[in-house]
């Protein structure tokens, strides 16, 4: 089991109801992490959309999580 | 060289420029009244600051490595805009007119891509949505 | 849209855009302090007032039925600059950056071969050529 | 006999010695009349460098002169 702290921006915040949360989770990677939030959360994002940030970096989404990884999913950008 | 994120109207500086620089290309992309076909009335700029910033010093030091220029600097807004107001800035200076032409496209559509700040539409008739852009990215 | 000629510093104006406006790209020609490898102290720009107003007004109409542009305006100086002094001014806004760009690039390049002023340059050693640029034109 | 009222910009100006001047020529083409001005100033420019402008617009070199026109030659342009 590994603790993480996970922020949430923009259309994933609005999804999933608060900007920030601590758990404790068996995925071992940020991928599986994504997914057992998608179904925790009925996020309607497809995992073809999203980019993983670990630790304020974009990551490969098969990265594996560490104890205390501060974890962001990235919903399609739009900026500029 | 750099790349900035504000929540203050943005203050382009066009100053301090290398003597021999002959070119200044500069893009500025506004907040458009329409999109999509849908009248806008705002538009809501959300960054993810610590990986924005990263992004984006990434970008500048790309350009400087790639593009033969004397400067590049880069500003986004973040918070909430109204019709008009600037929300990114970009400037790159060359001898050369083409390198400041090719630096300052490449910056806008690598911030484009891949800096994390998101736009949330108001639109005139009450309602709001994020603004996606699904060619713009890579998913896992 | 316009094209303008002047002796005096040029005043950039960016104002009075369309609201659908999401993309200016401006580009600024300065003068360098240097040229093929010789120090420029200073520039003389001289123009053939009638032929460079009406090639001006022709690219200006060009690029407006080409590209998809809300906005095109250049201005170039004419008279003696010092270096960093603001030779051509020119901005192109549309509703997306990418035409915008082009537009920009289309009418910098067609001023550079098609609207007669000529550059004197000013060298630190005390001489003075006219600027050539033998691939810019076809002759007779 | 054509009378014409010529300019001298830039380069040609500093090679001609003056920036205008009436004539009174037999060329018929604006081609014709460089080559004319072209011995008379010894102007270091060939033919493939020159532009012409008959009545202030660009005009084919074998554009043909009439009586009043106002002639440039437009040595090459190197602004911006």
């Amino acid at each position: 089991m590994t603790t993480l702290h996970i922020t949430y921006f923009a259309a994933l915040r609005d999804a999933t109801g608060h900007a920030e949360e601590t758990l404790t989770t068996e995925a071992v990677t940020a991928k599986a992490l994504f997914h057992d939030l998608t179904a925790k959360y009925h996020w309607p994002f497809s995992e073809a959309n999203i980019l993983v940030a670990i630790n304020d970096r974009y990551r490969p989404a098969d990265s594996v999580l560490k104890e205390g990884d501060r974890v962001v999913f990235i919903p399609p950008v739009a900026g500029g | 060289m750099s790349f900035q994120l504000t929540n203050q109207p943005i203050n382009p500086l066009i100053e301090s420029l290398h003597p021999h620089t002959g070119g200044i290309v500069t893009f500025e992309g506004l907040v458009r009244a329409i999109n999509d076909d849908r009248e806008v009335s705002s538009l809501e700029y959300e960054a993810y600051p610590e990986l924005a910033l990263h992004e984006g010093h990434a970008i500048i030091s790309e350009v400087r490595e790639q593009f033969d220029i004397l400067e590049a600097r880069a500003i986004h807004r973040a918070g909430h805009l109204a019709i008009g107001d600037l929300a990114v800035w970009i400037m790159s200076a060359a001898i050369h007119r083409k390198e400041a032409f090719e630096a300052t496209e490449y910056i806008i559509n690598a911030i484009k891509a891949r800096v994390p700040i998101w736009k949330k539409e108001y639109y005139s008739d009450g309602e709001a949505n994020w603004v996606r852009c699904d060619r713009c990215i890579h998913g896992l």
